[in-house]
């Protein structure tokens, strides 16, 4: 088990060995490197049919099951028509657009316009590099910075947003991109206030270190992750809302609003360009989603101490999988904000309960002498009422009406 | 509390995803070229031209009295009519359309062509496949490409086809009555005289079964 | 020339290169960015001799680079929303336009 | 209309002039944005010029008759049977409830009695139409808030069903030109009643699910309550009808007010709002889905034998005398009126449709200034327009 | 700084600050080369733009050289040099051989401690300073717009 478990550390280090001295280091990241850009976009590819699928079977349609391997009857005629249950779209879809042509609007800022989706790629998948993917699995370890290496990864993306909306010169591309940008400068701050709370009781910033701090075991059998905890709890949702909106998904999809901005601030791309920003911003939510893992879910660490054969990689792509399922599945439920709504909705309620999380921590920090259950449910009250208090002012703007009947 | 809402709208599409594993009934979905949806009896979708017989273009119906091409809401119908005679299923010498072309592009499927043909020459099809790759010239359809034989019709639409069945026959039965009379009538009068045409000409196919009409 | 020096003339030239803009521009805006660079370079500045100096233990370089970026985020803010205040009522973002005061 | 003396469309990228009459302080923070004709939010080919001061509309102009079609004058050239098919095409969505109102007033014209089975099959077909339009219209809606089609998806998975047996009676989903002056063209096919038991037995069921899926959703009630608010007085005088003006307050429904065909027969009410806002009307079209449901629970009831149409009724060589009449019905989306003056002669010498969109989508700028973009969406959104008969 | 188009200035503004981060982290301070990044790009450069676009600016010719520019490059042009000389003939730098190698392992943590500790004052002032901008930015902002409506 611990083999397959480190088969791929042992892998890269195999490989590495045959290696001259002097190479090694500039191997092992270049190996570090293309697995980050082989697998996360496979799994974007993969992900597009399976948010296509799991939207179709939300609204009662199949969704894409047709697209599978293409016969090719003069090379192989005894290839029956395989389907795959549509699996093959995601390799349409990336012909398609590889195919297609590349417009670039007349009055548009060529260099901006066609640097944009580089520049939003490249911190997305730099952010990738500090994520503990499983035991000793990350590519990166920044022992002093990881997390802040994240955010200020995470902070380029905006400059890209900006440079795509602006170059494009269209006026949708523009809203879309201030959208974006004020929405992501927003939702930020929770996001970071969020993290906040397991830096201070992990006391590090690098995310390895943070996973091993929950390996802790309650009650036997249950690891010991942060979300367990009332802090970790109300965190872990503050962040996924938080989380939500800095990857633009619904309901904070406002940058993209189709049913406003036609496509936000990618308006004016097509062909390949698009599909970069399509992988970016599917990798933005990956990364934030592994990230999420990180700090909340316990990284790569089982749920359950008897569960700890299986290998650690599984496990975090095992929840990574559950968080995306999480995203589509409020993606074909909820309708979107509106913008002061968003606002609103960032400034006066999640940085509140952010900063009340953090005094929660903090207490559950120095009442570490006391009986669980009770600091358990101190929190917990703490949390459930500020909450309450904060929801009130909202329902007491809207609520459901009842209607009247004409004599 | 804030947020129960969205809890009860998580559930719902939920309960949806799941069902639509549990109860494919759900998934109204038809798989088109896979799988075909049994049309409604009653499905429209382009006028057909009915004849009688083996011959389409000896037994056509229609007698270009031209009623549909003033009606067409749209004017997608063109008749020419002939110069000639033939005789129709009663045996009486009629016009027929030299031409008959109808616009693909242009009919709007409100059958009331159909309507208004006294003579229950011009029905509708069911066949929805009608698409082409020439936009001009396949989509302009003559009279060989219209006239389809009285079988398909009673095929696509059984009900239809038998009234208009039992019509054709309770006509023809009443002019074969009046020629029966006639000619006793002539018989009688002592000056024979030749039928407008012969019965050969005029093949009916035996009419289905009695006119049970639903009504 | 110790890496110090580069460090120290590096920072100098950024330091000029953001008083030309300074001076030359006469955009509201560039101004600002101009003085950012120069705050840029003063924090280089800091970090050079935190790094090269004895007591790095001690922090202070980075502890000043610290207030000197959160004094400078501050600066920005304000000053950008100067520019634009000033933008909306006299209809110019030239810093010589805006002259009322000078009756 | 405004279209042939509109200007071209800007240019992607526009300042608003300086000299703006709004004063020299506004503008240049004023962007112009010419929303449609092709954009995924306006219902078909709709532009709305909107003038945005950051998000918040300042200017609105509504720009219709893309879609314009001649419908008026070509009806008047043709007979009044073969204006029967275009009147589907008015408004897609209920082409049953435009067949009726066109039939009502030749009938009318031409003192046409309708047998009783045509006219439970009418109110039937016409609340099923009802049905069907306002669940896809609340669809529609969520849709344009953003709710990426699953309430759609639901609404539509419905109107299947309905389509289906609009299908098989009338032969065509859509397009079904069904009612003919004096009745309807031809008799329920066998089984047809008992499909549509079932399908408004089923229907609570689905209503139930419909609205536990968003109803009290907090985002949609934060999206909808108090926006795009029409006050009741303007209501009124624009001549706004349908759902939309009942949502205002204003108790007003052909149904009730006309008896038109057998409807004092059913007992159903009609909801009324308060605020005249979007949430209002979404909610009364909800409402009145359940009282659609009723009449046709009661119709079903007691559907007669007899004919269905009046034997006095021609389809050949239809000469109404001369005269004028103004038929009017309650369509789901308002009143949908047909004003026809004969002259004797097959065609009608004056023709004109009174579409509830059109006059429904004329205060659109009232009640979406002040508001963000976003707002202005939905507040189409809710107004529930059908180009085939905005632009006709 | 020569460009003509604003936002062209702003993101090569962001686009030396990343440089800048990168020589920081090179001098082995790598909070503050992220914390950079952070503030800078995603802040403050964004901060800029914005301001750009609010003020029209992008493409008016508001920004083009026209005072005095010979002078304004004189003027710089001679601070870069007094600096340069002071810097390469200083006899005090040259004594500083620096610590090729410095362990940074602790400057997180300690940076974190010295904040609450002999720097709480200084910390006290900054979060006044930045919400006193905050406020201040937020009510320059939106004071005009309060007075036309």
């Amino acid at each position: 088990m611990e083999q397959i478990d480190q088969i791929f550390v042992h892998l890269k280090h195999g490989v590495v060995a045959f290696l001259p001295e002097g190479l090694q280091p500039l191997v092992s990241i270049l190996i570090s490197v293309t697995a980050i850009v082989l697998v996360f976009p496979l799994l974007f590819a993969l992900t597009t049919v399976l948010e296509r699928k799991g939207l179709g079977r939300i609204q009662n349609r199949p969704g894409p099951n047709r697209v599978g391997l293409p016969r090719l009857p003069t090379l192989f005629p005894w290839l029956p028509k395989l389907r795959l249950a549509g699996f093959g779209q995601f390799a349409a879809d990336g012909i398609k657009s590889l195919t297609k042509e590349d417009i670039v609007p007349r009055e548009a800022d060529r260099v901006v316009h066609f640097l944009a989706p580089f520049v939003l790629l490249v911190p997305v998948l730099l952010a990738f590099s500090v994520l503990p993917v499983g035991r000793n699995m990350a590519a990166l370890d920044l022992r002093e910075t990881g997390l802040l290496f994240f955010f200020a990864a995470g902070a380029a993306t905006e400059l890209s947003v900006f440079m795509a909306g602006w170059s494009s010169h269209n006026k949708y591309s523009l809203l879309g991109a201030m959208r974006a940008i004020a929405q992501m400068i927003s939702y930020e701050i929770p996001l970071i206030l969020s993290s906040l709370t397991v830096v201070m009781m992990a006391g590090s910033l690098s995310l390895v270190t943070i996973v091993e701090r929950q390996s802790g075991v309650n009650f036997g059998f249950l690891h010991g992750w942060h979300v367990f905890t009332p802090w970790g709890f109300a965190g872990f949702w503050l962040f996924l809302i938080a989380a939500c909106a800095e990857a633009n998904r619904t309901p904070f999809d406002l940058p993209e609003a189709e049913s406003e901005l036609v496509a936000g601030y990618f308006t004016e791309y097509s062909g390949f360009k698009f599909a970069l920003f399509f992988l970016g911003e599917y990798l933005g939510l990956f990364a934030i989603s592994g990230l999420g893992i990180t700090l909340f879910l316990g990284g790569w660490l089982s749920p359950f101490t008897f569960l700890n054969w299986m290998p650690s990689w599984f496990w975090f792509f095992f929840k990574l999988f559950l968080m995306i399922a999480f995203f589509i599945w409020l993606r074909g439920t909820l309708p979107r904000l509106r913008l002061d709504q968003l606002m609103n909705f960032a400034w006066k309620f999640l940085l509140p309960m952010t900063l009340i999380n953090l005094v929660v921590a903090a207490l559950w920090h120095f009442t570490n002498s006391w009986n669980p259950a009770l600091r358990w449910l101190l929190g917990a009250i703490l949390l459930t009422f500020s909450y309450w208090i904060l929801g009130r002012g909202f329902e007491a703007k809207f609520r459901p009406r009842t209607y009247r009947y004409a004599s | 509390m804030l947020g129960s809402g969205i809890l009860k709208g998580l559930a719902e599409t939920a309960k949806n995803f799941v069902g639509s594993y549990i109860d494919e009934s759900g998934l109204t979905t038809i798989e088109y070229p896979d799988e075909r949806q049994t049309l409604a009896e009653n499905t429209r979708q382009f006028p057909f031209l009915v004849f009688d017989g083996d011959d389409a273009m000896k037994g056509l119906r229609c007698v270009s009295c031209q009623i549909c091409e003033k009606e067409c809401p749209p004017q997608c119908i063109f008749i020419v009519k002939s110069k000639d005679k033939k005789p129709d299923h009663v045996g009486k010498p009629q016009f027929y359309p030299a031409t008959f072309d109808i616009d693909l592009s242009v009919c709007m499927s409100c059958q009331i062509c159909v309507e208004v043909c006294p003579f229950e020459a011009i029905k509708m099809d069911t066949e929805f496949e009608l698409s082409t790759s020439d936009r001009f010239g396949q989509l302009l359809l003559h009279k060989g490409q219209l006239a389809k034989p009285n079988s398909h019709f009673q095929e696509i639409h059984p009900t239809d086809a038998a009234v208009s069945d039992a019509a054709l026959a309770a006509d023809k039965a009443k002019a074969e009555a009046k020629a029966a009379a006639d000619a006793k009538a002539k018989a009688e009068a002592g000056i024979p005289r030749p039928l407008a045409s012969s019965p050969e000409a005029v093949t009916i196919p035996p009419a289905l079964g009695p006119p049970n009409l639903p009504m | 020339m110790n890496p110090l020096h580069q460090y120290l003339l590096l920072s100098a030239m950024l330091f000029s290169v953001g008083l030309a803009g300074a001076l030359v521009r006469r955009h509201a805006i560039l101004v600002l960015v101009g003085i950012e660079l120069m705050l840029n370079a003063a924090n280089l500045n800091f970090l050079a001799f935190w790094r090269y100096g004895g007591n790095p233990e001690a922090l202070t370089g980075i502890m000043f680079v610290i207030f000197a970026i959160a004094v400078a985020a501050a600066e920005a803010a304000v000053g950008l929303a100067l520019i634009i205040s000033i933008y909306r009522h006299l209809r110019t973002s030239n810093v010589d336009e805006v002259n009322k005061l000078n009756g | 209309m405004s279209v042939a003396t509109e200007s071209p469309a800007p240019r992607n990228y526009e300042v608003v002039p300086k000299t703006s009459p709004e004063g020299s302080e506004l503008d240049g923070e004023l962007l112009e944005v010419a929303m449609g004709p092709q954009h995924p939010s306006t219902h078909g080919v709709f532009r709305m010029d909107v003038v945005l001061d950051g998000e918040t509309v300042v200017k609105l102009k509504p720009v219709f008759g893309y879609l314009h079609r001649n419908h008026e004058k070509i009806a008047e050239n043709t007979s009044y049977l073969g204006s029967m098919p275009y009147t589907d095409r008015l408004d897609y969505f209920c082409s049953l409830t435009n067949n009726w109102a066109y039939a009502l007033a030749v009938e009318k014209l031409a003192g046409l009695q309708v047998p009783e089975r045509a006219e439970f099959i009418r109110v039937i077909t016409a609340e099923l139409t009802r049905l069907q339009n306002h669940t896809s219209v609340c669809g529609f809606l969520l849709q344009d808030m953003g709710a990426l089609g699953t309430p759609l998806m639901y609404a539509f998975r419905e109107r299947e069903k309905i389509l289906d047996l609009f299908e098989s009676l009338t032969g065509a989903r859509m397009m079904c030109n069904y009612m003919r002056f004096g009745g309807c063209r031809c008799d329920l096919p066998p089984g047809w009643l008992d499909r549509v038991r079932k399908i408004v037995g089923d229907f609570p069921q689905f209503l139930d699910s419909y609205e536990a899926l968003l109803n009290t959703n907090e985002i949609l009630l934060a999206r909808t309550q108090g926006v795009g608010r029409l006050p009741r007085e303007l209501a009124i005088s624009a001549g706004v009808t349908g759902p939309m003006l009942r949502a205002c307050g204003v108790d007003y429904d052909i149904r009730k007010v006309d008896h038109y065909g057998i409807y004092d027969r059913f007992e159903f009410r009609i909801p009324l709002g308060e605020q005249g806002d979007v949430y209002d009307r979404y909610m009364i079209r909800l409402l009145e889905i359940r009282e659609s449901l009723k009449i046709l629970q009661q119709a079903l009831k007691e559907v007669p034998g007899g004919p269905i149409i009046d034997p006095k009724a021609k389809l050949r060589s239809f000469r109404p005398k001369v005269g004028e009449a103004y038929g009017r019905i309650e369509g789901p989306k308002g009143e949908l009126g047909f004003y026809l003056i004969s002259d004797g002669s097959p065609n009608p010498y004056r023709y004109r449709v009174r579409p509830p969109s059109l006059i429904n989508l004329t205060i659109l700028e009232d009640m979406c200034l002040g508001q963000s973009v976003a707002d202005a969406v939905v507040t189409l959104g809710s107004v529930d327009i059908v180009l085939g008969e905005v632009d006709r | 700084m020569s460009l003509r188009n604003l936002v062209h200035s702003a993101l090569c503004l962001a686009v030396s600050l990343v440089g800048l981060a990168l020589i920081y982290l090179g001098l082995d301070a790598e909070f503050i080369g992220w914390i950079q990044i952070l503030v800078y790009v995603g802040a403050v450069s964004i901060l800029i733009v914005f301001a750009i676009l609010l003020t029209r600016g992008t493409e008016a010719p508001a920004g083009r050289i026209t005072f005095a520019p010979w002078s304004g490059l004189i003027i710089a042009g001679a601070v870069f040099a007094t600096l340069a000389w002071t810097v390469i003939k200083s006899k005090a730098l040259t004594e500083i051989t620096g610590n090729p190698s410095l362990d940074v392992s602790f400057v997180v943590k300690n940076i974190g401690g010295k904040l609450v500790a002999e720097y709480v004052l200084p910390l006290q002032v900054m979060g006044l300073l930045l919400t006193a901008a905050l406020i201040g930015a937020v009510i320059i902002a939106l004071h005009e717009r309060k007075g036309l409506k």
